[in-house]
């Protein structure tokens, strides 16, 4: 490696570091994220221009697949639908280390290749387990959220013993190929099988809420799968890049592990299934205070001056953030005070709710987040929930329980004084957990229909009466 | 362990450190698209899969598992940065007056 | 410029991106116990000199200066680690509850 | 350098990392210091012990001087005297990182060492430069600080010409060594020299009230020096810690002087000191409103509810700080509300009325930052300024005048309802700006007076009156 290489190579090394620093404030995150695919750019184009590629035909049709690929499942994935594309993205990459570790190895032991010991063998190794479990693990993720199929927390007997054992037979398999010990091609082979079991296995048991959390953290063992074939490589932008990601990829996933209120060894280790929550026949019986639009306008119109509004997922599905905002202000010219509460959570990403309420031209200023909004609760005359469950449960503080969101801080709506809940049926939300909230007779209206078509009627409603 | 390699592995801690000093308090908004900014960054493996597959000396073998590699590693790149800028674009819509919320 | 030291401007410059990156909003309380720290762990220049000094082939002249190297680098570290312990003693003095001020 | 020698030296560098950064919070500052501290222990045993040194009893001997000087210079020094200490212990830094470049660059050229290009040879010319810079400058730094020579701000003639065409000499010389040219040791001798003038002419102009912005500066110069002989010795270790300390300093010395309000292009290249403001001349003209310790006594007992203390220079100077918090506190149980307002610059160093009321067993409830206290003042009936005069003084704002001062957030006592000064005359403080609060006969009281003496009596008169 040349020096321009070299210099060109840490360049945009540097470029990812101030791309990420920048990523962490809003108003400079667009320009971060720019700067990363700037140095990219750079990266590629060095290596293409300064190693001599035998084949390179072969590799610009790859790189031209896998950009058309990539360029067209990033352009068409629905807003809800992105974190699995982060998932599947994070996977591929995942994917691509394992391999090149693999080609590293087998360049060693059947070309031949100058080996450079046990180091280097080490590396190569944690990258193709590394690489699989996270590659493994994504796909699983993706399809837990994409609901085809393992959807919810799979348990399944003995997983604890089933994991320790897979781990430790590639542990053992790995000490044999660095001792040099007998067929090293064929143990490199059972790692790698072995390694996408395992990352199979490690997710299945996790349910979807948690998802998130858990593609941060496979997305920081791929950074440090790429540090290590960098390694292998002898190639300093891998391994300055790799372990960046490794690194902020981690404590990433500590924030977000903590925002949402689940510890990560809960997540990893916990497997909560177990106890599935979703019981659906008691529901029914139950009984309800079931009101039509025209209730909920005359009672926000009538009886209420302080008014707070919880936006969730089903906000979301029903594209009705418009009539959200329209309702609001509506309610505002009408002399009330009306705040939105936003959940960190709320919706199938973070920032979800911040986004939807922005194309409604909602200003920011109404927008609090829970730890502002929760002490208003008690003063507050009626909660308007819409399309939310599990940010609004107060299951989640009921700690004699042990459910998927037990521990999550949640959005206090039962302290005010009146609770009105927009939403298709008592089904309950992403975590599957019964809110015993809907139950409240006393304090709650329960407006059964799409959101879109609910706000639409209670906005008309309002208008007029 | 030649100096080399132990050249390397100092680069390798002091990365680490800049990566956990980089990440300290970010806003909830801003996970999700940090995360997927980070994770087109790991695409950086591409120029791994360019290198061992564009080496002399590969077989059959190499050439096919390497050019998966290479759509992968691609794959990883555009998408990850693709969509990390439609999320962000999703920021910019509406009033957003500046830092309030986040 | 060989790989080796291409290697060591890479960390050179890591380093320094973690130099900028550690300090960023530190109490005027701490400025001086901060500067008084950087600047005995720039006495690791001591380091430097023993090895200047103490390699083969060196002369007298090489010994003179090399030995005042030795002196002056570790006044630089021990002076420095010292006053800086002593400036931090007096802040533990008296009843400071935790984290107030500064 | 073998594997063990690397991790060692690997080791030790990121104690530096992690004892700078625990010495960003008060309740962590001391184990960073150990930690660092133990860093530098590891890095030198290593030194030791694997390299070859010729001349090991030597060695010890010159390590034994150092360690002695240092450890009873450190010990020796008094607390308000600490700044120049810093100054004196990072000069010696910068002159051994100066001489172990030009013993790297006598090896090379005299002794035929191996040469290694001319990167290494500019990185050895820099380490010449800006070690003795630093060296020099520190030694000005000192004097000023220690009042010993060239205090105050100095200035010449032409002194940006002739610091220009110094540098440019430098320069100059520079490219004939690296380019191979006649007489390398000469050039190298002339560039070691020219380089210490710099250093002296770049800080003599410098007012005293600017040293620990200075310092700081020359603080991060050294770390770059010592990362740069780093380069030449191919040591990671010192290049790691040098531009560790060169970053972390130079953002170090932007907080100081932004905390400081003056800006840092103003302070090196803006050579106030032209119009000196010490204009003994007119002073004892205008008249003062110079009262008694009973008339303070009175006032504050009589005529003041909400009180706010002001500590300054000469409460340190006198070591009056155990009296300031007895009056303080026999106000407090007079029923009055009582504040100490703590300017993040009163006193010689950052933090020194502190550890100074810390030591008189102040709680720190009571102290307030600038920022903080600076809105109560229209609210106070009396603020007691105890030797101190440029943390409080108005001409700070007077955007009129060009003074060593102005620009400088101060605290504005001149918004309380009376303000009463503890010192023995009407001589301005470390900038040598005058106060223009002392001649407002309506507002202000002067009690002319040593700190301790005129304390004792305000307290005895508080008691008895
Ligand atoms: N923000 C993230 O990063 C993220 C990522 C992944 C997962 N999660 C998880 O997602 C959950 C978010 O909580 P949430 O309260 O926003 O949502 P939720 O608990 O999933 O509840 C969504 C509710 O919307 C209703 N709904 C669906 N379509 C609707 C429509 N067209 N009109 C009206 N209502 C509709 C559903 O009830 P009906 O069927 O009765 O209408 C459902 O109860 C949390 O558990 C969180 O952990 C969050
Ligand atoms: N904190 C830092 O990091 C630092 C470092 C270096 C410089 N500085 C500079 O130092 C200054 C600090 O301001 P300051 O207001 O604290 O102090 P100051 O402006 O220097 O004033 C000190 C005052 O104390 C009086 N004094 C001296 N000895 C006394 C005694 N025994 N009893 C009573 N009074 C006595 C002096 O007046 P009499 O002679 O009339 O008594 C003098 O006016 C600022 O200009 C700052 O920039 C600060």
């Amino acid at each position: 490696m040349d020096g321009i290489t070299a210099v060109a190579y840490l360049i945009a090394a540097l470029l990812f570091i101030f791309g990420i620093r920048r990523l962490r404030s809003p108003d400079t995150a667009r320009s971060g994220n720019t700067l990363s695919a700037f140095g990219m750019i750079i990266a590629v184009i060095t290596t293409l221009l300064s190693f001599e590629i035998v084949n390179p035909i072969e590799v610009f049709i790859a790189i031209a697949i896998g950009a058309v690929i990539g360029a067209v499942a990033a352009q068409r994935v629905q807003m809800t639908d992105m974190p699995q594309m982060v998932a599947a993205f994070n996977g591929v990459g995942g994917g691509a280390a394992a391999l090149v570790a693999v080609i590293e190895f087998y360049r060693i032991q059947e070309l031949g290749a100058e080996s450079e010991g046990a180091f280097i063998t080490t590396t190569i190794l944690l990258g193709v387990l590394i690489g699989c479990v996270s590659f493994a693990g994504s796909v699983i993720a993706f399809s837990k959220l994409q609901d085809l199929f393992l959807t919810g927390s799979v348990s399944f007997p003995l997983q604890t013993v089933v994991n320790a054992v897979l781990f430790l037979g590639v542990v053992a398999l790995s000490i044999n190929v660095i001792a040099g010990g007998p067929a090293p091609l064929l143990s490199v082979g059972i790692i790698f099988g072995a390694s996408l079991l395992l990352g199979i296995l490690l997710v299945v048991p996790i349910g979807g809420a948690d998802m998130p959390i858990v593609i941060s953290l496979l997305n920081a063992c791929t950074g440090l799968a790429a540090a290590m074939s960098g390694f292998a490589l002898s190639n300093d932008v891998l391994i300055i890049s790799g372990s960046l990601v490794g690194a902020s990829g981690t404590i990433l996933t500590r924030l977000m592990s903590s925002s949402l209120g689940r510890p990560l060894g809960k997540i990893i280790f916990g497997a909560v299934g177990a106890t599935s929550s979703k019981s659906k026949g008691d529901e029914e019986e139950k009984p309800v205070h079931s009101v039509g639009a025209d209730d909920v306008a005359a009672a926000l119109k009538y009886d209420a001056d302080k008014i707070i509004f919880v936006p969730g997922y089903g906000l979301a599905v029903a594209q009705a953030q418009n009539l959200m905002a329209e309702l609001a202000s509506t309610l505002e010219s009408q002399g009330k005070d009306v705040k939105f509460a936003i959940h960190p959570v709320a919706g199938r990403m973070p920032g979800h709710m911040n986004v939807l309420l922005a194309e409604a031209d909602v200003s920011y200023d109404k927008l609090y987040d829970m730890e502002d909004i929760n002490k208003e609760f008690p003063e507050t005359d009626a909660v308007v929930v819409v399309g939310a469950n599990d940010v609004v449960n107060p299951a989640a503080n009921d700690k004699t329980q042990d459910s998927p969101i037990s521990g999550m801080p949640v959005l206090n709506v039962e302290e005010a004084r009146q609770v009105i809940f927009v939403k298709r049926s008592l089904s309950p939300g992403f975590a599957g957990v019964d809110n015993p909230l809907f139950y409240d007779e006393e304090k709650t209206m329960m407006l059964f229909a799409d959101a879109k078509q609910g706000l639409q009627d209670v906005v008309a409603g309002v208008k007029n009466a | 362990m030649n100096s080399e390699l132990l050249g390397e592995l100092t680069i390798f801690i002091l990365a680490i450190v800049i990566g956990f000093e980089l990440i300290s308090r970010v806003p909830t908004l801003l996970h999700t698209p940090l995360m997927s900014a980070t994770n087109a960054i790991h695409g950086i493996v591409l120029v791994g899969a360019i290198i061992a597959v564009g080496a002399e000396g590969g077989n059959a073998f190499i050439r096919i598992v390497g050019l998966i590699a290479v759509v992968f590693g691609t794959i990883n790149i555009v998408g990850g940065f693709w969509v990390t800028n439609r999320m962000l674009d999703m920021f910019r819509a509406g009033n957003r007056p500046r830092r309030k919320q986040g």
